[in-house]
C-alpha cells in the first residue's frame, strides 16, 4: 500500500530492536477475550483509480441543479484564488498550533480571521471559530449562563432562529435546569418581543438577523429593550454578508454576535464543513469559548502570535474549561479570512448589494405575478412567498423536470405556513433564471 | 523576511474579487438600517495571494517532516482524497435539496456508517458530531438519555487521570461531575480501583483505550463489567484507534459507545486546527437515542429521519462534516481490511521502535510494549537543568516537529509522542539521532537548547504577556 | 481588474515622481504614425464567473470517449500527487534558475530528472527538456551534424518514425545542405536499413523504437551496423514506458535517445505542452542543445545545483550556440521526475508489463475474431491490424454512437495501408472495453 | 535542512503508485528483448510527496516576492487560468480525435489566433511555436521561404545589439549570418546605421521592440522602409509586448512578422523554465508559408488543414502547447480591451517610477523615458569594488529576487529591472528602499555584498568548477 513505507526487511530490522518476533507479538497486552478475532468485512482494496471511478459515480449521483436554497447555506462564488491557497499543505496538513515558533503562518492568519470578523460583526474580539453556526449559538448561550454566573433560569430565543439552530441549543442545554422559551413571530416577519417585559430570570436573549424568512429583525430596537434587563443579548446569524448592506450587530447593542460563516468562502459540502462564527466584548474574553490567539512578541522582542487564554480550556482547566471544544474549524476559518482579505470593503459591500438588489428583483416580479409575500420586513437575500395551493406537485415536477429548486417548503418547520416558501437569491442567480422561475410559478 | 498584517497591507480602490455582472437594478433599503460595511483592507488578487503564500511559508505541516504529536495521529493526508473530496457533486449540493440531487452524498453517509460499525464491532453510528470533543458530548447525552429513560439519575463519572484532556470537560457539560480515577504502577486501570469509585450514582467511565500513556487498558472487560454491574456505561475515547485496526471487537470490550477521530485515525488533515469529524458508534441499545437526523435506506434510495422520540436531538446544524466523510470513505475504500490492519501493525511497531532505541536517552516511566505511541519524560536531563519545553524547542532547530509536551499529566514533563505508521524507519532514525544530539548537547551545551528554537523565524514566544494582556484583534 | 493594483491616487503619485502628466505622457516617444488610433476589437472583460462558464462550455465541446488512440500521445493515468504537487507556486511561478541560490528546488529536481532520464534510457546524460518529442528529435540530428562536424550530407531516418517528427526534421533541417533520406519499411513492420551499406556521406541515422507501427525495432542490430560507419546512430522513441519491459536505447548502441515524455506524467492536452528527452553520452555534452543542469559547491562547500555549460547557449555564445533554445519545458521535466518517483523501479516494470499484457490479449482476441495483424515484429502498447474493407464507416459511426475511437486509421499517413489502424492500448482500456470493441469489430 | 537526492531515499519494495487492476493474463515476451526496467529508486507517497514539498520550498516564486527579471516580464500568473485548463475537457482530449470530440480545444485555438491578431494588428498567427526562441526561428523561416520563392537567396540578417539573446541563434539556426548593428547614443537605432547595412544580400532585420534597453524603437517606420526598399523582411521580437497593449500597430510599424511569449506578456506561468508558447503572427503576404497543420473555420466546424504547398512545414508533433494557450486566452478574455492597455499603461508607469527614484543610486546609463523596463550598471558601484553581481547576491538577503543581470552585453554590468504591471507601489517602493540600502552598504560595508547571499540555503554557488567538471547525473 503505498501511504505505507514498510519493507520485509524494514519490519524485520525493527523487530529484531524491539525483541519482538512478529508485528503479532506487539499487541500481547491485548487479552484473549477482546480481539476482533475475525477479518473486518470491508470492501476490498481499490487503486486509486477504481477509488476516483467509484466516487466520481457517487458524485454523479448528485448532478447539477439550480436551486434557489438559503435556510442557512447560501450558494456564493468562491474566487479561485481561495481554493488554491487553500491546498498549500503548509496549512492544510498542520496540527492546532501549540508549537508557534513552526506555526506563525497558521496563527497570523487567524489572528487576522479574528479581527476581519470583529469588524465585521461590529464588536471588539472573535474567537478563532466553532464548529458551525448552530453550535456557535449553543454555546454563545452557555457562554450567557457564565456571564452571568446563573446555574438556572430562562434562555430565551426567537421563534425565527433558524429550527435547526434552536434544537441543538435544547440539546446543548439538555443537561442543564436553563428553561428554553421561545418567542413568537409578529405578522410582518420579525420576532414578537412583547412577552419579554413579563418574563423572569431571563438569562439571555437571542434572537436571529436576518431571521429564517429572511427578514432584518430590529436588533437595536431589541437590544435597548434587553439591554434594560440583567439579561445578555445574544444575536445570531446564517448570512454575513448580510453585513456588508446592514447594520452590524454589535452596533445593535448584541453582547455576543454568533452564527454560520459558510457563507465566506466555503462551497456547500452538503451542509460541513461549517464555520461558527462568535465574536464578542473584550469583557467577556474570559467566558468565551474556543480557542483564541493573541498577539505578543518573541525573545528578541519580535511580533509574533501564539494560542492564548488557554486557562479557559479545557486542557488546562479540565471540568471547569469554558467549553469543551479542542478541534475546531481552524481551516475554515482561515478560508474566510483569505475570502473576506479577497473581496475587500469595496468587494464585500458590493456583493452584499448585489444580492439585495437581486432578490429585491424577484420579490417585484412575484408580486407583479399576483404572489403575495407575506412577511412586510426588510430581507436581505432571502424571503418568504406564499405560492398558489397544490404548488407543492409543482415543485416537485419543476425539481425532476428542469433540476430547479423553487424554494424551501416552510410547512414542514412551521405546520401553519402551508404553500409558503423561503425562496433564496445569491449572485450566482441571474436575472434569467428569476425570470424563468416566475414563469413557472406563474403558469 | 516579514509579511505585514493584512490591513498593513492594500490600498482603498484596489479589489481581488471578481464582482459579477450586474443584471438588475438597484432597489432602494430601509432608511436607518443601512449600514457602512465592514471596513477591511482592500487588496489586489497578487497581493493576496503573496500574503497567504508567505504565511504559509513559516508553517510546518505533515508534508514538511515527521510530526510526532501524540494523540494526534500525525499521519499523512492522502491527496487523492482531497481532489475527490472537491468534486463538485459533493462540494457543491445544497443540504436542504429535495433527495433527488443528493443519493450520492447520502449513500458516502451510509457507506461510512457501516465501515465504521464493522471497524469498531459496534451496531450503530452517528457521523453528526463535527470533532471528538463534540462526538464525546454526543456519547455523554447518549448515556444520560439511557439512563433518564430508565428514571435513573446519576451525578458522577469516572474519568481515569490517563484519559484524554477533551473527557472531563464533555462530562461537565453534561452535568456530570468527572471523579478522577489513578491509573497503577503499570500505567493502566486496575480494576480495583474502579471497583472502589463505581457506584449508583455514578453514569459511567469514560476510557481511552489505548490511553494517553500509549498502553492498553488489559483489565478493560473487568472494568466493563464492574461499570455495568453498577448500572453504569461504558465510554470508550476512540482517538487512539490507529492503534487498534482489526485487532479488538469493542463489543466484546464492553465498551456501550465510542467516538473516533476521522482526522487523527482517518486520515483526514487536520487543517491546522479542524474541521475534523467525530462520528459516535454504540450498541444496540443505545440507538435509539442517537442525534437526528438519522439516514435511512428503503430500496437502496436514502432519506432523512427525524422521527426518533428518544432521540437526544440534534448537535449540527445539518448533517455534520460532510467533506469530511468523503476523505474518511475513500482512506477506507483505499486500504481495505487487510491493510487496515496494517496500518495498527506498523503504527505500534514504529513507536515500539522509538521507544526502545530512545529510552537510554529519555526516562521512559512505563518500560512496556507500547502501542501506537509512548511517553517519556524529561528527568534524565534534569540534572542538566534543561526541561521537556528545551529539548522539544530544541528539536526545532533540528528540522523536527516536536511531541506532545507536559500531556498526560499523570508523568512530570511528558514527551508524548506518536510516529504514526506513514513513516519511514529512516524517518524515525534521524529522529532518534537528533533526540540523542539533543539529550548530549543538554549535558554539554544545555544553553543551545534554553536559547531555542534559533532557525525559526521566530524565537520562543512570551505566551504568559499574551495571556495577561491580551491582544486579540488588531 | 483585481490583477492591476493600482489606485489613482497611486498613478497619480507616482506620475507625479516621474513628472509626468498622465500615463500617456509615458508613451510620448512612440510616433504618432505607428499608433493604433483605436480601442482593440477584443470581447468586453469578463468576470471570473463568467469566464469559467465560457471556458467549461468550451470544454464540454471535447466530451469523454474511449479512445484506443496512441500515435505519440499515450492516455496513461497520472497519480493525484504528481497534480498536487505540480500546484505548488514555487515551482509553477518561477523563472528559469538564473540565481541558484533562490532556485534550488528547481535545480535539484532537475538534476534528478536528468539522472532518472538517464538512467531510463540508459545513457550518461540528459539535457534539462526540450519542447517535444518532434523537435527533440530534429535537435538531436543537427547535435549530430555537430558531432561530426559535418555541414553536409545524408540525415537517414526510418520511414517508420512518427510522420510528425519526419517533418518537424525536415522544417529544422530547410536551411541546410542536409538531405533528408527515408528508410523503408520491412514486411514485419520494422524499419529495412539494407539500403544504409550503399549509402555515404551519412552524418546520422534515426530510428525509432518502438515504431510508429508500435514495432520494437532491432535497435541493436541496427546499433552495430551504424557502429560501422561514421553516422552517428539517434533512436527516437514516442512511449518511453517501453523501457520498462524492454531494453533501453543506450545499451543498444545509441550515441543520442530523444523522443517524447508525455507519457510520464503529463495529461493529454490535446497535444502539449509535452516533453522532449534528450540524453546522449558524456563525451558529446559540449555538443548537446539545451540547458542542463549540473552539481557543485557554494562557498561553504555545500553541495548544490546551477545551471551550467552556458557556453553551448545562446545567450552567452549566440549565433554559435548549440541550438536557440531557451525556454524549454522544465516544469514538464519535473512532472516526469515526480510520476518516475512514484513509480519507482517495481511500479514502472509492472506497469509497463500491464500495458504490453492487455496489448497482447487484444491481439489475441482480434486474431480469433479472424482480423489480420500484417506485422509480426515483438510490439509494446499499440499495434497495427487491418480491419474488414469499409470499416471506416463503422469507425465513424462508432464515434458518434458509443464514443469509440477504434484507433488511427493509417491511410492518411502511409497511403499504402488502407484498412489499417493502429490500436493503443494503456492500463486504462480494461479488458470489458477490449472485448466490447471486439464485439463492434466483428459484428 | 538538507533534502537527500531521490536516489539516496527509499527502499527496494516501497511504491507511490498504485497499479492498476490486472484483468488479463500475463503474455510471453520475446526474448532476448526483455530489460530489467530502469533503476528508479522505490519511495512510498508520503516520501515523494515531503520530497518535492521540501525542494520547494528553496525555490522562489512569484508568489513570493517581486520578481523584477528584465525582459522575462514576471507577472501574477492568475490562479483561475490553471484551474480552467485542468478542466477534464481541456486537459485530456487526445491530440489525433475525431473533430466532433475536439471542437472546443479548436475554438480556444481560433479565438486566441483572433486575439493576437487583434493585439498586433497583423493578418494571421500560426500558434504552433512551443516558446519564444521556437517562434524566432519559425519567423526567420517565413522569411526565408518568402525569399525563396521569389527566387531570392540572401545570406545575411541585421540583428541590433539591443535585441534578445535568441536572435542570432536564430538567425544563424536558418543559416543566416548575423551581422550586429549598433545602437545610437539614444539606446536605440538610427535609420542611418542601418541604412548602412542594408543591402540586398540580406534578408531582413530583428528588432527587439521595445528593445532591450526598455527603449521605443523609435525610427522604427524609416528602419522598416530602409529594409523593405532592399527587399529585406521585417521580424520583430515581439517578447516586450507587454509595453505596448493597445498602443501601436505593427503593421504601421512596418513589421511583416513578430512572435509573442504567452508566458510572459500573457500572465501564464513559467514553471521553473518552461513550457511556454511562442505563436507567430504575420501580414498577409507571409500567411501561405506558416507552419501546418492550419487550423480552419467552416460554417461554425473548426478542422485541421495540412493542405499548404508552400508553408515552412510542421513544427511540432502536433500543434503546439495548447495547455498555455488556453491560459492565454483566459487573459485576454479577463481583461478585455481596456485593461490590456492599463497593463501596459501600468508596467510603463511603473518602470518608470523605478527607474526616476533609482537613478540617484544606480548608474543610468540612458536617462530618458523607458517602456516596461530599465536598465542600470554598477558603475556608480565600481568605486567600492563591488560589481552587479554583488548587488544581485545582496537583494536575495533583502528578500527580493534579482533582476537580470549582466544583460543586454551593450551596457557594461547591466541591471535589467523589469517590475510589471501587477507589483503595487509599496512592492517597488521597498525594492527601492532594499537598493539604496544596498547601495549605502556598498559604500560602508561591501563586504556585506561580496559574501552575499548569507539568508538562502545555499551561499554563492561555484560555477566555474561546475562548468569545468561537469557532473549531470547521480
Amino acid at each position: 500500500m503505498r501511504y505505507l513505507p514498510h519493507t520485509d526487511s524494514d519490519i524485520a530490522a525493527m523487530l529484531k530492536v524491539i525483541g519482538a518476533g512478529s508485528t503479532d507479538d506487539l499487541f500481547a497486552n491485548i487479552p484473549e477475550a477482546v480481539r476482533s478475532g475475525r477479518k473486518m468485512d470491508l470492501p476490498p482494496a481499490m487503486s486509486e483509480w477504481d477509488l476516483r471511478a467509484r466516487m466520481e459515480a457517487l458524485a454523479a449521483e448528485c448532478p447539477d441543479c439550480k436551486f434557489f436554497l438559503g435556510a442557512g447555506k447560501y450558494d456564493h462564488y468562491i474566487p479561485a484564488v481561495v481554493t488554491n491557497l487553500l491546498e498549500r499543505s503548509e496549512l492544510l496538513t498542520s496540527y492546532t498550533p501549540y508549537q508557534p515558533e513552526v506555526s506563525q503562518g497558521t496563527l497570523q492568519a487567524v489572528y487576522e480571521y479574528q479581527t476581519l470578523t470583529a469588524r465585521l460583526l461590529g464588536l471588539e474580539i472573535s474567537n478563532a471559530s466553532m464548529y458551525d453556526g448552530a453550535s456557535a449559538l449553543a454555546e454563545s448561550l452557555l457562554m450567557a449562563t457564565r456571564i452571568r454566573k446563573k446555574s438556572k433560569g430562562k434562555i430565551v430565543l426567537s421563534s425565527l432562529i433558524h429550527p435547526s439552530y434552536g434544537q441543538v441549543v435544547k440539546t446543548y442545554f439538555r443537561p442543564t435546569p436553563f428553561e428554553i422559551t421561545f418567542l413568537p413571530a409578529l405578522a410582518d416577519g420579525r420576532t414578537d418581543v412583547s412577552a419579554l417585559a413579563d418574563m423572569d430570570d431571563v438569562v439571555a436573549v437571542a434572537v436571529q438577523s436576518p431571521n429564517f424568512f429572511g427578514c432584518l429583525e430590529d436588533l437595536a430596537g431589541i437590544g435597548s429593550l434587553v439591554g434594560q434587563t440583567e439579561a445578555i443579548f445574544v444575536t445570531c446569524f446564517t448570512e454575513p454578508l448580510a453585513f456588508g448592506l446592514y447594520q452590524p450587530p454589535g452596533t445593535q447593542g448584541a453582547a455576543i454576535a454568533c452564527g454560520e460563516g459558510g457563507s465566506l468562502g466555503l462551497p456547500p459540502a452538503y451542509g460541513g464543513p461549517g464555520l461558527g462564527m462568535l465574536a464578542t466584548k473584550m469583557d467577556y474574553v474570559r467566558r468565551m469559548p474556543g480557542r483564541v490567539v493573541g498577539k505578543t512578541t518573541d525573545a528578541n522582542g519580535k511580533e509574533g502570535f501564539v494560542l492564548t487564554l488557554a486557562t479557559r480550556e479545557q486542557h488546562i482547566r479540565r471540568a471547569r474549561a469554558t467549553s469543551n471544544i479542542c478541534t475546531n474549524s481552524n481551516f475554515c476559518a482561515i478560508a474566510a479570512a483569505v475570502y473576506m482579505a479577497c473581496l475587500g470593503k469595496i468587494g464585500f459591500r458590493e456583493l452584499a448589494r448585489l444580492n439585495y438588489d437581486k432578490t429585491e428583483y424577484l420579490k417585484q416580479q412575484l408580486r407583479r405575478a399576483g404572489m403575495a409575500l407575506p412577511f412586510g420586513a426588510p430581507t436581505f437575500n432571502e424571503f418568504v412567498v406564499k405560492l398558489p395551493p397544490g404548488f407543492e406537485r409543482k415543485h416537485a415536477e419543476l425539481a425532476a423536470s428542469s433540476g430547479i429548486v423553487a424554494g424551501l417548503p416552510l410547512a414542514e418547520w412551521y405546520p401553519d405556513l402551508a404553500d409558503h416558501y423561503l425562496l433564496c437569491v445569491t449572485e450566482k442567480i441571474t436575472r434569467a433564471d428569476m425570470d424563468h422561475l416566475i414563469k413557472e410559478v406563474s403558469e | 523576511w516579514d509579511e505585514p498584517l493584512l490591513w498593513e497591507k492594500g490600498q482603498s480602490g484596489r479589489s481581488a474579487f471578481s464582482l459579477p455582472a450586474r443584471d438588475v437594478e438597484q432597489f432602494a433599503v430601509e432608511s436607518g438600517m443601512e449600514g457602512k460595511g465592514p471596513d477591511f483592507p482592500d487588496l489586489s488578487e497578487p497581493e493576496v495571494v503573496r500574503h497567504y503564500t508567505r504565511l504559509s511559508q513559516w508553517n510546518y505541516g505533515i508534508d514538511a517532516g515527521l510530526y510526532p504529536l501524540g494523540s494526534c495521529t500525525m499521519k499523512y493526508n492522502p491527496k487523492i482524497n482531497e481532489a475527490i473530496a472537491a468534486l463538485p457533486g459533493f462540494a457543491s449540493p445544497h443540504p436542504l435539496l429535495p433527495e433527488q440531487f443528493c443519493q450520492g452524498t447520502l449513500r458516502v453517509m451510509a457507506e461510512l456508517e457501516r465501515f465504521l460499525a464493522e471497524i469498531t464491532g459496534l451496531d450503530a453510528v452517528s457521523l453528526q458530531p463535527a470533532a471528538g470533543a463534540q462526538g464525546e458530548l454526543a456519547g455523554m447525552l447518549l448515556i444520560q438519555a439511557y439512563h433518564q429513560a430508565r428514571g435513573d439519575s446519576r451525578t458522577k463519572l469516572l474519568v481515569p487521570d490517563t484519559a484524554h484532556g477533551t473527557n472531563p470537560a464533555s462530562a461537565s457539560l453534561c452535568g456530570y461531575q468527572p471523579v478522577a480515577v489513578a491509573s497503577n504502577d503499570q500505567g493502566i486501570l486496575s480494576a480495583e480501583t474502579v471497583a472502589e469509585f463505581m457506584d449508583e450514582q455514578t453514569a459511567g467511565i469514560m476510557v481511552t483505550n489505548p490511553n494517553t500513556l500509549g498502553l492498553f487498558e488489559e483489565n478493560i472487560m473487568a472494568i466493563a463489567e464492574i461499570v455495568h454491574e453498577k448500572g453504569g456505561q461504558v465510554y470508550c475515547d476512540g482517538a487512539n484507534m490507529n492503534a487498534l485496526f482489526g485487532r479488538v471487537d469493542m463489543r466484546k470490550m464492553g465498551v456501550d459507545v465510542l467516538h473516533l477521530n476521522l482526522h487523527k485515525t482517518f486520515s483526514t488533515p487536520h487543517g491546522g486546527g479542524g474541521p475534523g469529524a467525530g462520528p459516535v458508534c454504540v450498541k444496540q441499545h443505545l440507538e435509539k437515542y442517537l442525534p437526528v437526523p438519522r439516514l435511512m435506506e428503503k430500496q437502496g434510495r436514502f432519506s432523512w429521519s427525524s422521527d426518533a422520540p428518544d432521540s437526544i436531538g440534534r448537535m449540527h446544524g445539518f448533517y455534520g462534516n460532510f467533506g469530511v466523510m468523503v476523505k474518511a470513505c475513500c482512506y477506507i475504500l483505499s486500504m481495505g481490511a487487510e491493510n487496515l490492519q496494517k496500518v495498527s501493525e506498523l503504527a505500534v511497531l514504529n513507536a515500539n521502535y522509538l521507544k526502545e532505541r530512545l529510552k537510554q536517552t529519555l526516562y521512559l516511566p512505563y518500560d512496556r510494549l507500547c502501542m501506537h505511541e509512548c511517553v517519556f519524560t524529561d528527568k534524565n536531563q534534569a540534572e542538566c537543568h534543561v526541561n521537556t519545553l528545551d529539548i522539544a524547542k530544541r528539536m526545532i532547530d533540528y528540522g523536527f516537529h516536536p511531541p506532545t509536551i507536559y500531556f498526560p499529566l499523570v508523568v512530570q514533563g511528558a514527551l508524548m509522542t506518536e510516529p504514526t505508521e506513514t513513516e519511514t524507519r529512516e524517518t524515525l532514525d534521524a529522529y532518534i539521532a537528533a533526540v540523542e544530539a539533543i539529550a548530549k548537547e543538554a549535558r554539554t551545551e544545555p544553553e543551545l537548547l534554553r536559547q531555542a528554537p534559533t532557525v525559526s523565524r521566530l524565537r520562543r514566544l512570551d505566551e504568559t504577556t499574551a495571556a495577561r494582556n491580551p491582544c486579540l484583534s488588531g
